[in-house]
């Protein structure tokens, strides 16, 4: 026994089984209903968009990894949730260099350069989306993407018909349209019955928190509501706003994100019902047409602060009592 | 002496190159390098402040009053920066407007005042001359590299003076225009940043 | 094993076994012929020692390395001493092991004892009676013990040894509370017993706090925050607030000890093996694991872990060697397929940790400062020292990092640092 | 005491110093600055506005007096006879300073030619648009002298640049107050290009 | 309304770090800790204000009246830079609690370009009084704003495993540059 080491490791032995694997792949499952009626809906062009984009983000964190000398993290999944996430935010004619360099501003400048999974104080994805279209605006205009696509409905994108023509564009859409995907819009971010469907999965499943997206969805909705109440003409109702652009595949996938949102009841509940204001207030009074993007980038800013408010933990500063 | 001199001056080129390796002057670094040509002006207006700044602030080193010396700096590089916002005006008019508010700023660039209150207040005029010299050029050489790459990527364009680009990628480049906007320049600044450091590691 | 439920909506819920239905009567091993002993103080090969090997030693002698060591170990068997060794305990704290050779024709004659009822006899003498009483701390001026706690409800899952011990010695329980009364003179003595247990429950003299079964609320902090109205302060123990716990077994055995006048040498142990059906087993303290495995049938592989405590608070080793020691209540035998995996991976905030932690602790803002050795501003921002070591973080974490083992060395470095200053 | 004497001989004695070269860089400067103003801010906008005339307004400028401050006329000659007169208005309240505005106004059918924005320094994209994007400034064409140039959020006809209002703001007030000064000036004006 | 509009302008969406490039220096050094971020963004609104209010005066009554604008760049950064040594001693004397707190941003701002960068701004749009008093304190918000933002970020992506050239203020950098980017949210609603 001379100098043994008894005591080798400290309890807990026990662990629930789950890893970052099942997590990933749950989120991949739960996109998978919205993902495939892209496919329906949009024809190969929206496969190929997807299945790049998906392959590009792992090729990149590969690629970082063996320049960076780091062993190869793409088992996790992580670089592929963001590259599906990634392509189902895109139109079904993208060209294929905006994907490339799409991706690696994700997984680099999103993810990477702040120490790989879990560091990054922000949604890497929407990093990506954000910088494209600062950069190409362009090739995010659904109206002019799909010229080439005949369509049994609408082939309008809502959001930005509701900004150039006014909250009677809203009228050209019915809410059972929006609701079962007859819209243009990104492959993966029209078919609302499938990204509910997916979301309640994940929520029940336990990988994503029900406080995130249900607070983020009442924030939408009491806020385009007051705008609506407060002028219906200049304004689209709430479940428009709902059903219609990133929203949903935000409410479920994006602002859920557990890296970059808080872990606290209140500050969840916070964060994404300032989520959903931010919307709403982009939408009906700035710039953008649909600002789910910016506007969940801009509440993971936040979300540090909003950390500050916790329960205090058991016998904290009673020290001196 | 002429050994010392080199040094003082080759040091502003490399070893203490603004704003790589003194992380100051961030401001104008970051907000004049959409192209080349910025930076070049914007670093040489800078450069021209430096070394006569340093010139006089080490003439007068004994002169001035220690209570009173940050005010009398001030006062001298105040002085250095409204020549070259006049003398920029008349001469340069079109860089004078892009520039806009970052050339009365140089006032309170901190390279300017760090380098008065660091080496010229403590050295003769001819090594603080060759100092002001060294990293005036460097801090130049930074914003025209930095201008370098936000334009190339960002516009697709090198443009080095005149307001006309000496160099077009082409039309098939659909320029990267993140990089000439306000996020773009920090996101640069850093990677760069971090490119330094890598090679300073080595 | 337990996993993860498929809905997991809310926070998982970890229940604590129970006696009931199958009470478990154990089996009782044979006293082996090598007996090892842990003595918490290293060698120091400078100083003459008072005990060396070939020694002749008797049953129920005091082994002491020194003439002024406070640490004690107390012979279960008489025979002679075989080797005296160091070996690394905790973090790297050096430690001391006996190795006795039994004799079995003189073990027969018990060394017989003068019992004083005194604490501080209690103190020096029965420390290592199984169940291991903490009668240091109650001798100690120092502190102030206002309330006794007996832990007859046990702290971890799958062992039932306390309980065991609680129902199946009343008797002696009630006496041994009664001799606890006397030599420490603390009024009030309460005994935590889960719920299900009220039918057996001793009654007479004590208070008894029915404690629920979802883990971890018979950890002593949960104790005092729910039956003593007591939050424990962060960073404080149990004793520095003046409630002491104590092994129902070590009250029991206290109770056999002044019956027989005589050292009390056998512990009560719940052996899960990896099918993980539940043994009970009484061994004499001292017994390498080996020979219960052997006496079981149990095969140990090299790779497979052999954990000390329960699977949410215990300790592994690798080592078959391994002696029953005085506060030993549970060993699990986990098969090496079910070891879940350690991983680098940093935390990805999901927040778990924070939902399912008992002292509201941000376990995910706490392991970030923990991995960059930033323990003062843990404890500081994040309550390192408000950790009640329940092991749930770990037991949920997504990234499957070993929180329990980055909060118990911090807390560990911490004591160092403070300790320096 | 000496300390504080020299401190204050020191300190004064470099502030005249300066204060003396400065104004001598000033005065040299003063001339080609005018000049250079005239070159790179005001001709591109006149040339724009004036694209059909056959004199040079830069050439044949006139000052004259508002009261308060001279205002600089550049005169044109259309090719279909009629005479036209351009100057530069600001119009403040935009984020990065005042907005220049040149507006030109035909003196014959007082009608408004057009209007350029000359100076600005306003958000890149948005603010912008309003000196690079000419569909906006292109609405103050041919309108007459009392058109309400107010934007349409303030009761007026002109639609703003969307999300840059503030911008836009700027812009409408500074070609209101051409309007005022032209019909101040007028008189003048005749005067001048007879 | 139109104060109300350039208060919210100057707040958010040309905000004075993210979109004018002013006060990085600051910026970066003085956001690593939360309680050094607070600190210096009081202290900046403090400055701040008073500066807008004394050069806006300068300006108007001493230099415009005697037609001596070219000593703008001149007279600006030594009304600064004794305003800042004023400040400080007046608060160590009268309220060294406040002192306690501020005393060691308040140097820091003579070089803050922030501080000058809104005079100057001020007096080129031409503001009157209460504008360049609003735009003083509501750049000065923007400016704390950001900061207070940047650094509960910053003491994040520090405690992550940032690789390490990029460490401290390279990723510092490219974390404030995305805050810029999610700055672009308020573009258009005022």
């Amino acid at each position: 026994m001379n100098n043994t080491k008894l005591t080798v490791s400290h309890a807990p032995f026990w662990h629930d089984g789950d890893n970052l694997f099942k997590k990933n792949l749950n989120f991949m499952l739960a996109l998978l209903p919205a993902a495939i009626f892209g496919i329906l809906q949009f024809g190969a062009p929206a496969l190929g968009v997807m299945a790049l984009s998906l392959s590009c983000a792992m090729l990149w964190e590969l690629v970082i990894n063996l320049v960076s000398k780091k062993p190869a993290t793409i088992g996790d999944l992580e670089a592929a949730v963001i590259g599906l996430l990634f392509g189902m935010m895109l139109p079904a004619i993208t060209p294929w260099w905006l994907i490339v360099v799409g991706t690696f501003v994700a997984v680099f400048v999103g993810k990477m350069i702040f120490g790989g999974i879990g560091s990054s104080p922000f949604n890497p994805t929407l990093l990506g989306m954000a910088v494209l279209m600062m950069s190409w605006k362009m090739f995010f205009d659904f109206d002019t993407a799909y010229v080439d696509y005949e369509f049994a409905f609408t082939a309008l994108a809502p959001l930005a018909a509701v900004k150039t023509q006014g909250a009677a564009a809203a009228d050209l859409f019915t809410l059972g349209d929006l609701f079962m995907g007859r819209e243009v819009g990104a492959v993966g971010a029209t078919f609302g019955l499938g990204l509910i469907i997916g979301g309640i999965y994940l929520i029940l499943r336990g990988y994503a928190r029900w406080e995130l997206s249900v607070s983020f969805i009442a924030g939408i909705l009491i806020t385009a509501f007051l705008f609506h109440a407060a002028s219906p003409q200049n304004y689209a109702g709430p479940l428009f706003h709902l059903l219609s652009g990133y929203t949903l595949l935000g409410a479920f996938f994006l602002i859920t994100e557990s890296a970059s949102s808080p872990v606290n009841r209140i500050p969840m509940l916070l964060y994404g019902f300032l989520g959903g204001v931010v919307i709403i207030l982009m939408r009906n009074i700035g710039a953008y047409a649909d600002g789910t993007i910016l506007a969940i980038l801009l509440v993971n800013v936040v979300s540090p602060l909003l950390d500050n408010i916790r329960p205090n933990a058991l016998g904290r500063g009673m020290n001196n009592a | 002496m002429a050994q010392s001199l080199a040094k003082e001056f080759t040091k502003g080129l490399w070893a203490e190159i603004p704003p790589f390796r003194l992380v100051l002057g961030l401001c104008p670094t970051l907000a004049v390098t959409k192209s080349v040509e910025n930076g070049i002006g914007m670093g040489l207006a800078t450069t021209f402040v430096l070394v006569f700044s340093n010139l006089l602030i080490s003439l007068l080193r004994n002169v001035i009053p220690p209570k009173v010396r940050i005010a009398c700096y001030i006062v001298i590089i105040a002085t250095f920066v409204t020549i070259v916002e006049l003398v920029m005006q008349a001469y340069t008019y079109p860089l004078f407007l892009t520039l806009g508010i970052f050339i009365p700023l140089i006032v309170v660039n901190c390279i300017v005042l760090g380098r008065a209150e660091a080496f010229a207040s403590k050295n003769t005029p001819v090594l603080a001359v060759a100092d002001g010299l060294g990293i005036g050029i460097g801090f130049t050489l930074s914003l025209a590299s930095l201008g370098a790459v936000r334009e190339i990527i960002g516009a697709g364009t090198i443009t080095i003076w005149g307001g006309n680009p000496v160099f077009a990628v082409g039309d098939w480049y659909h320029p990267f225009s993140f990089m000439v906007e306000a996020p773009g320049a920090f996101v640069a600044l850093g990677l760069m940043l971090a490119g330094m450091n890598l090679i300073g590691k080595k | 094993m337990i996993k993860r439920s498929f809905f997991a909506l809310s926070r998982p819920r970890l229940t604590y076994d129970l006696l009931e239905p199958d009470p478990l009567e154990p089996q009782t091993i044979p006293v082996p012929d090598l007996i090892t002993l842990f003595l918490t103080e290293s060698i120091d090969s400078k100083r003459p020692a008072l005990i060396k090997k070939g020694d002749p030693v008797e049953k129920g002698q005091k082994l002491v390395l020194y003439e002024d060591s406070t640490a004690y170990a107390v012979s279960p068997v008489a025979g002679t001493i075989k080797m005296i060794d160091s070996y690394s305990d905790d973090f790297g704290a050096i430690a001391t092991c006996i190795i006795i050779a039994h004799d079995p024709v003189r073990t027969s004659q018990a060394q017989s004892m003068e019992m004083s009822e005194d604490i501080s006899f209690a103190a020096a003498h029965l420390l290592k009676l199984p169940g291991a009483p903490p009668f240091d701390i109650l001798a100690d001026e120092n502190v102030n013990i206002t309330t006794i706690v007996i832990t007859g409800a046990d702290t971890d899952l799958l062992t039932t040894t306390s309980q065991y011990v609680t129902t199946s010695h009343i008797r002696d329980l009630e006496q041994g509370a009664k001799i606890l009364k006397q030599i420490t003179n603390v009024s009030r003595i309460c005994i935590t017993l889960p719920e299900s247990l009220n039918g057996n429950a001793p009654t007479a003299s004590l208070q008894v706090l029915q404690t629920g079964t979802v883990y971890p609320d018979t950890l002593p902090a949960m104790i005092m925050k729910d039956h003593l109205d007591q939050i424990l302060p962060a960073g404080k123990t149990p004793e520095e607030m003046g409630v002491c716990f104590i092994r129902a077994e070590a009250v029991v055995s206290l109770a056999r000890a002044f019956a027989a006048k005589a050292y009390i040498f056998e512990k009560h142990v719940t052996l899960v093996d990896k099918n993980a059906s539940r043994h009970r087993i009484k061994a004499v303290i001292g017994t390498p694991l080996s020979n219960i495995f052997s006496q079981l049938d149990i095969q140990v592989n090299d790779q497979d872990r052999i954990i000390i405590g329960g699977p949410m608070r215990g300790y592994a080793t690798f080592t078959v060697h391994h002696p029953v020691t005085p506060d030993m209540d549970t060993v699990v035998v986990q098969d090496q397929r079910i070891i879940p995996k350690i991983s680098d991976t940093p935390c990805v905030n999901c927040g778990k940790c924070v939902q399912i932690c008992p002292a509201d602790i941000q376990v995910n803002l706490l392991v970030r400062f923990l991995e960059t050795n930033q323990y003062e501003e843990a404890t500081d921002k994040y309550d390192l020292d408000a950790c009640i070591e329940c092991g749930l973080c770990t037991y949920v974490c997504t990234s499957q990092i070993a929180l329990g083992q980055y909060i118990r060395l911090g807390k560990h470095e911490l004591r160092k640092l403070r300790a320096d200053v | 005491m000496r300390e504080m004497i020299s401190m204050i001989v020191v300190l004064t004695l470099l502030a005249s110093v300066s204060g003396g070269l400065l104004a001598a860089v000033k005065s040299g400067t003063e001339l080609r600055i005018e000049e250079q103003v005239l070159k790179f801010q005001k001709a591109p906008a006149i040339e724009s506005l004036f694209s059909d005339v056959t004199n040079d307004p830069l050439k044949e400028r006139f000052t004259l007096d508002t009261g308060d401050r001279t205002l600089q006329i550049f005169p044109g000659k259309m090719k279909d006879g009629s005479r036209a007169v351009a100057f530069e208005t600001s119009g403040k309240g935009g984020y990065g300073g005042d907005i220049g505005l040149m507006v030109g106004i035909n003196v014959d059918s007082d009608q408004l030619v057009g209007a350029r924005v000359t100076t600005h320094a306003e958000t890149p994209g948005l603010g912008s648009r309003a000196k690079d994007d000419l569909t906006f400034v292109s609405q103050f064409n041919s309108r007459p002298l009392d058109a309400n140039l107010a934007l349409k959020a303030d009761n007026g006809s002109i639609d703003a640049i969307s999300g840059a209002t503030v911008t836009s703001r700027a812009v409408t007030r500074a070609a209101i107050q051409a309007q005022e000064l032209y019909s101040q000036l007028k008189p003048e004006i005749l005067k001048q290009i007879q | 309304m139109e104060l109300f509009e350039l208060a919210i302008g100057s707040i958010f969406i040309n905000n004075i770090i993210l979109a004018q490039f002013l006060g990085i220096c600051p910026f970066i050094g003085t956001s690593k800790k939360m309680e050094t971020a607070v600190g210096m963004a009081m202290a900046v609104v403090f400055v701040m204000v008073m500066a807008g209010m004394i050069t806006w005066s300068v300006d108007t009554f001493l230099l415009k009246a005697l037609n001596v604008e070219y000593l703008r760049t001149l007279s600006f950064i030594l009304v600064i830079a004794s305003l800042v040594q004023f400040v400080e001693m007046f608060l160590k004397k009268s309220i060294p609690g406040l002192y306690a707190g501020l005393g060691i941003f308040l140097p820091l701002i003579t070089t803050n370009c922030a501080v000058m960068g809104t005079c100057l701004l001020n007096i080129g749009n031409e503001y009157d009084f209460t504008s360049a008093l609003v735009s003083a304190f509501s750049y000065a918000l923007g400016f704390g704003l950001a900061l207070v933002l940047f650094a509960g970020v910053r003491e994040r992506v520090n405690l992550g495993r940032v690789p390490g050239p990029l460490q401290d203020t390279s990723i510092g950098l490219i974390t404030a540059g995305i805050i810029a980017l999610t700055f672009t949210s308020f573009r258009g609603m005022v």
